[in-house]
């Protein structure tokens, strides 16, 4: 078995600003040696150790999906020793990553049923990698109606602008672009995502929701999410912990018996009901 | 009465009063020999509790747990650490009830100068012990030769297995961070280095300097048998006669670090103390 | 049943024949304790030995530990440099059957059907582990069977004058070819122990019940109020296995042991910590013990070895703490 | 050539030894070249840390602040000298060579003291036997 901490060597090929604060980026990473492309095999939802040698590492959801052949991409908020570390790294730095880690976003129950993605801020960076398979020509077919509802704090936070414009315009996707409050010149809609979620959003019986957020939009969307008829097991929710080796050696990321960084990220709202509430 | 019935009759009465919601004192342990920190809220729990040899733990270190009202049965060095904490605002006098007596344990330490409370709100006991501090083991290491003292003291660090247990039971090592753990800028490397250990004990030695009164509870928590108290004894040695002081005797005095004198002795100058 | 029965002299001859090949480890006496060093091929455990302060977890998976090295070279790629994997051949004897049996537990987290950890990995293959019967329960010990050979290759029962040798493992059987252990030595020794002389057992199937239900009692506020959440129980346990990873200034990749008895171990960068007080970190840690770790393994990871209850600071039993929670109603 | 691999780490106060610096660099007085300076607010930053960390690396210390009676903030330095008299005593204790971490009080005016300290502390670190680095340097 290959040594579990032995990182892939990484180029930053291009850093994008994603937010007027400055303390959100995204960065895009390829992979030093060609040969790493075909090793590193993941799927939307998994995660990846980022590195900065002789600082640190820390874990990340991988915003690219596999269909974007040599790179990765990876959005990065600001927020402790690591990430400001991260923040300050320039394009043709070198950085290490391993993985990839963890689970995935249920691709297999995802067949052939309605998904309603529902992401809140930073955290959509795994959900962009699902969206990203799902329309990839060869794959949309095996999924029904995609609705996507997106909510910032204002439109400088949203993620990824470019590509939202893009799928606005699409014929084979919903899309709900929601902000927190008014601002002059939005015209899409203006409400906390539960809300939104509540107007929008008209489920067939078997749809599947997934949700990633920030804890209180997570905390007030799941009781939406039920009246509109989702049971437990058709939720799911990606959760982060403080996680060091990636691998469930560590021990620090575990909630009950589960280990969120080889168990999860992805956990199902019914699989949560049946652990601790230590998260 | 003997001065656990004194302790237990005072407990209660505190407890029956409402005066305080709970008393921090000691039980019997789980192994020969050990008592145990123990909190009791009812008459009935006061009756758990012992006061005898082994009753070694620094109680003062519990105190910071409690919002409400908390008697405490201290010993001597047990009330002067309660000193040092009113004195750097982590205890509120008002919110405390000390119950003094005598330390039980005295075989442990042989030469400790304040068995008996400082303070207290009621002696459980009223025998004046006089004991005198000849800091004999001190000299004694003082006296071998520095590289003896040095391969003496690099041995005891490389003990160590930085579990931090004597931080974690030290009245005085209050901080809600250690510098152990900031890791902007990463102070200590998270090995078991004999640098980083030593970097670690000296380090806390000098924190504690001028507010250790050596209660011995960091040595006795060592799982290594780590000789940490001659690192403290030895501060507190140079405290008593640069500064003419000891910590942990008054609510008046700032702890020796905190103040200054004009004519503070400068012996570590180049040239000696006469070269300014 | 035993196998062998051998004299000390000359199960010592064999063993200093072994060092040519083998780095022999044993108990030293470093004051009044023992910590496991290089054996010096002549002494024996004293009567007093009851374990060593240390379990031998050090051994495979030491307190820190370089993973990867990295050599920056100015304007060109960083080099990462995998450290040689640990090649030494050990024989480590005089270990405690419980200390034994806790390597098969760590086992379980370093090699698994998803990842496996070399350096632990290495160290364990490169190893014999000799172990020696415990005949006197010590002061903290609750184990279930003094007598288990779980985790040992070769198990040793002291006699006196002469040692009665069970082969355990393959591994253990292969080191036997030795002319010492010759067929004209008495086989088939029947066990002269009751089968658990200790009967200290306190982890059971109660408690693995009580544990279902008890995540939300008060019990665990009240049980950790005199813990000072050092790192004693669990650095000292040889079951214990949390770890942490750092980079060094110095270009390595270090990991260190850790403790979930840590304020600092879950807290995340947010400044949120999912165990933000000493209850839920006492909890976690018994529930990893005897419940998480039951539901993904099906043994407790505890052996009963007794280190964290003898040098507790504060005399907080974990005997006494599962007892407590078995008689929650 | 070997006594220029060795380090002196001076941690020194940024209102009068750090100026006494300038002034010594300024006026050419010589001091040499291994003494590497870390400019701190006060002598009442320096954390013993400060000290204890620099030997893990350093061969020694050399910590300069005001004179007493001349803190910028007015009582920096006796606080300080508290704490320096007693990590001087420790060090000795714990069996440090005398001269390995030094004190001394240099004002912005005395780049001649501070160029003749310099020196003199670095002659003598220079002369001690082999720092171990808290014996991790074999």
């Amino acid at each position: 078995m290959p040594n579990p901490y032995l990182p892939y060597e990484m180029r930053i090929e291009k850093i994008t600003e994603e937010n007027p604060e400055n303390d959100l980026k995204t960065f895009i990473l390829s992979f030093l040696n060609e040969q790493d492309i075909e090793r590193f095999k993941y799927l939307p939802g998994q995660f990846g150790e980022v590195g900065i040698m002789g600082v640190g590492e820390a874990p990340f959801g991988i915003a690219s999906a596999p269909c974007e052949r040599g790179i990765l991409k990876f959005s990065v908020k600001r927020m402790g020793f690591f990430t400001k570390c991260l923040h300050q790294a320039e394009a043709g730095d070198i950085v290490s990553l391993r993985g990839p880690l963890g689970n995935s976003w249920p691709l297999e129950k995802l067949k052939g049923k309605d998904v309603v993605i529902i992401g809140g801020g930073f955290a959509f960076t795994t959900l962009r990698s699902l969206v990203r398979y799902i329309i990839e020509p060869e794959n949309r077919s095996d999924f029904g109606q995609i609705d996507i509802v997106y909510g910032n704090r204002e439109p400088g936070q949203i993620l990824y602008k470019e590509e939202f414009k893009e799928w606005l315009t699409r014929e084979d996707i919903n899309l709900y672009l929601s902000i927190d409050r008014e601002v002059p010149g939005w015209d899409k809609y203006v409400g906390f995502v539960p809300e939104i979620t509540e107007k929008v959003i008209n489920p067939s019986v078997t749809a599947i929701a997934l949700v990633c957020g920030p804890p209180v939009m997570i905390k007030y969307t799941l009781p939406v999410l039920q009246n509109l008829g989702f049971t437990p097991d058709r939720i799911y929710t990606s959760l982060e912990m403080k996680m060091k080796c990636g691998i469930g050696m560590c021990g620090r990321c575990n909630i009950g018996s589960k280990y969120v960084c080889k168990d999860g990220p992805v956990f199902s709202m019914a699989e949560l009901e049946q652990l601790p509430p230590e998260y | 009465m003997t001065v656990l019935e004194n302790i237990k009759a005072k407990a209660k009465e505190l407890l029956e009063a409402k005066e305080v919601e709970v008393v921090i004192g000691f039980a019997q342990g789980t192994l020969p020999g050990k008592c145990t920190p123990y909190f009791a809220r009812t008459t009935e729990e006061v009756e758990r509790f012992v006061w005898q040899d082994g009753c070694n733990l620094n109680l003062a270190n519990y105190l910071s747990k409690f919002s409400g009202k908390v008697g405490i049965i201290a010993k001597g060095c047990d009330t002067r650490s309660i000193i040092n904490l009113i004195k750097e605002n982590q205890v509120n006098r008002e919110r405390i009830y000390i119950i003094g007596a005598n330390c039980p344990s005295m075989g442990s330490c042989h030469n400790c100068r304040h068995p008996q409370g400082v303070i207290a709100d009621f002696y459980a006991e009223q025998v004046q012990l006089n004991n005198q501090d000849d800091f004999s083991d001190v000299e004694a290491f003082e006296e071998l030769l520095s590289e003896e003292r040095k391969n003496y003291f690099y041995q005891e660090m490389s003990k160590c297995i930085r579990c931090y247990a004597c931080r974690n039971v030290c009245p005085a090592c209050y901080c809600k961070e250690c510098f152990v753990e900031e890791n902007l800028p990463c102070w200590l490397g998270k090995t078991t280095d004999l640098a980083d250990n030593i970097i670690f004990h000296l380090t806390r030695t000098m924190h504690v300097a001028g507010r250790c009164i050596d209660c011995g509870a960091c040595v006795r928590a060592c799982p290594m048998e780590v000789n940490l108290s001659l690192l403290n004894r030895k501060l507190l040695k140079d405290i008593q006669e640069l500064f003419n002081t000891e910590p942990g005797l008054s609510l008046e005095a700032e702890p020796v670090l905190n103040e200054y004198k004009e004519d503070d002795p400068q012996p570590f100058l180049i040239g000696g103390e006469e070269s300014v | 049943m035993f196998d062998y029965q051998v004299s000390k002299r000359e199960f010592q001859n064999w063993l200093i024949k072994m060092q040519e090949e083998y780095e022999v480890w044993a108990p030293v006496k470093v004051g009044k304790n023992y910590t496991w060093g290089s054996w010096d091929g002549g002494s024996f455990p004293d009567e007093d030995y009851q374990n060593t302060l240390k379990p031998p977890k050090d051994l495979f998976f030491p307190q820190y530990e370089v993973l990867l090295k990295y050599k920056k070279v100015k304007g060109k790629r960083p080099l990462i440099i995998e450290p040689d994997l640990p090649q030494e051949k050990r024989i480590i004897w005089e270990v405690r059957p419980c200390d034994a049996r806790s390597l098969t537990i760590l086992d379980r987290v370093f090699i698994n059907k998803d990842y496996e950890d070399p350096y632990y990995s290495h160290r364990r293959k490169n190893t014999v582990v000799i172990s020696l019967v415990c005949q006197k329960p010590g002061l903290g010990c609750f184990c279930k069977d003094p007598l288990t050979t779980e985790g040992s290759d070769l198990m040793l029962l002291d006699c006196g004058d002469t040692y009665l040798v069970k082969l355990v493992s393959v591994k253990g059987k292969g080191l036997i070819k030795n002319p010492v252990f010759t067929a004209d030595k008495p086989i088939n020794i029947p066990m002269e122990l009751p089968a658990n002389p200790f009967n200290l057992e306190i982890a059971d199937k109660d408690l693995a019940e009580k544990l279902e239900v008890i995540y939300r009692s008060p019990l665990w506020r009240e049980l950790q109020e005199k813990c000072v959440n050092c790192g004693v129980c669990t650095f000292l346990c040889p079951t214990c296995h949390c770890f942490d990873l750092t980079d060094d200034q110095k270009g390595k990749k270090v990991r260190s042991w850790d403790s979930c008895m840590f304020a600092s171990f879950t807290k995340q960068a947010s400044g949120h910590n999912p165990r933000p007080t000493g209850a839920e970190r006492l909890r976690q840690r018994v529930m990893h013990k005897f419940r998480y770790f039951f539901e993904n393994h099906g043994i407790f990871a505890c052996v009963g070895c007794g280190r964290c209850v003898e040098k507790c600071p504060v005399n907080l039993d974990i005997r006494e703490v599962l007892q407590r929670i078995k008689e929650v109603q | 050539m070997k006594n220029m691999q060795k380090k002196v780490v001076a941690f020194l106060c940024n209102w009068c030894s750090y100026a006494g610096a300038d002034l010594a660099g300024v006026s050419r007085f010589q001091y040499p070249p291994h003494i590497r300076i870390i400019r701190i607010p006060c002598s009442g930053r320096v954390d013993p840390l400060f000290i204890f960390n620099a030997l893990k690396y350093a061969d020694g210390v050399l910590v300069a602040g005001c004179h007493p009676g001349d803190c910028h903030y007015t009582s920096g330095n006796l606080v300080a000298r508290r704490k320096f008299a007693l990590i001087k005593s420790l060090l000795d204790f714990i069996g440090l060579e005398e001269g390995r971490v030094q004190f001394d009080w240099i004002s912005a005016a005395e780049g001649n003291k501070f160029a003749e300290v310099a020196t003199k502390v670095a002659g003598e670190i220079d002369n001690l036997p082999q720092w171990d680095g808290w014996g991790e340097r074999k």
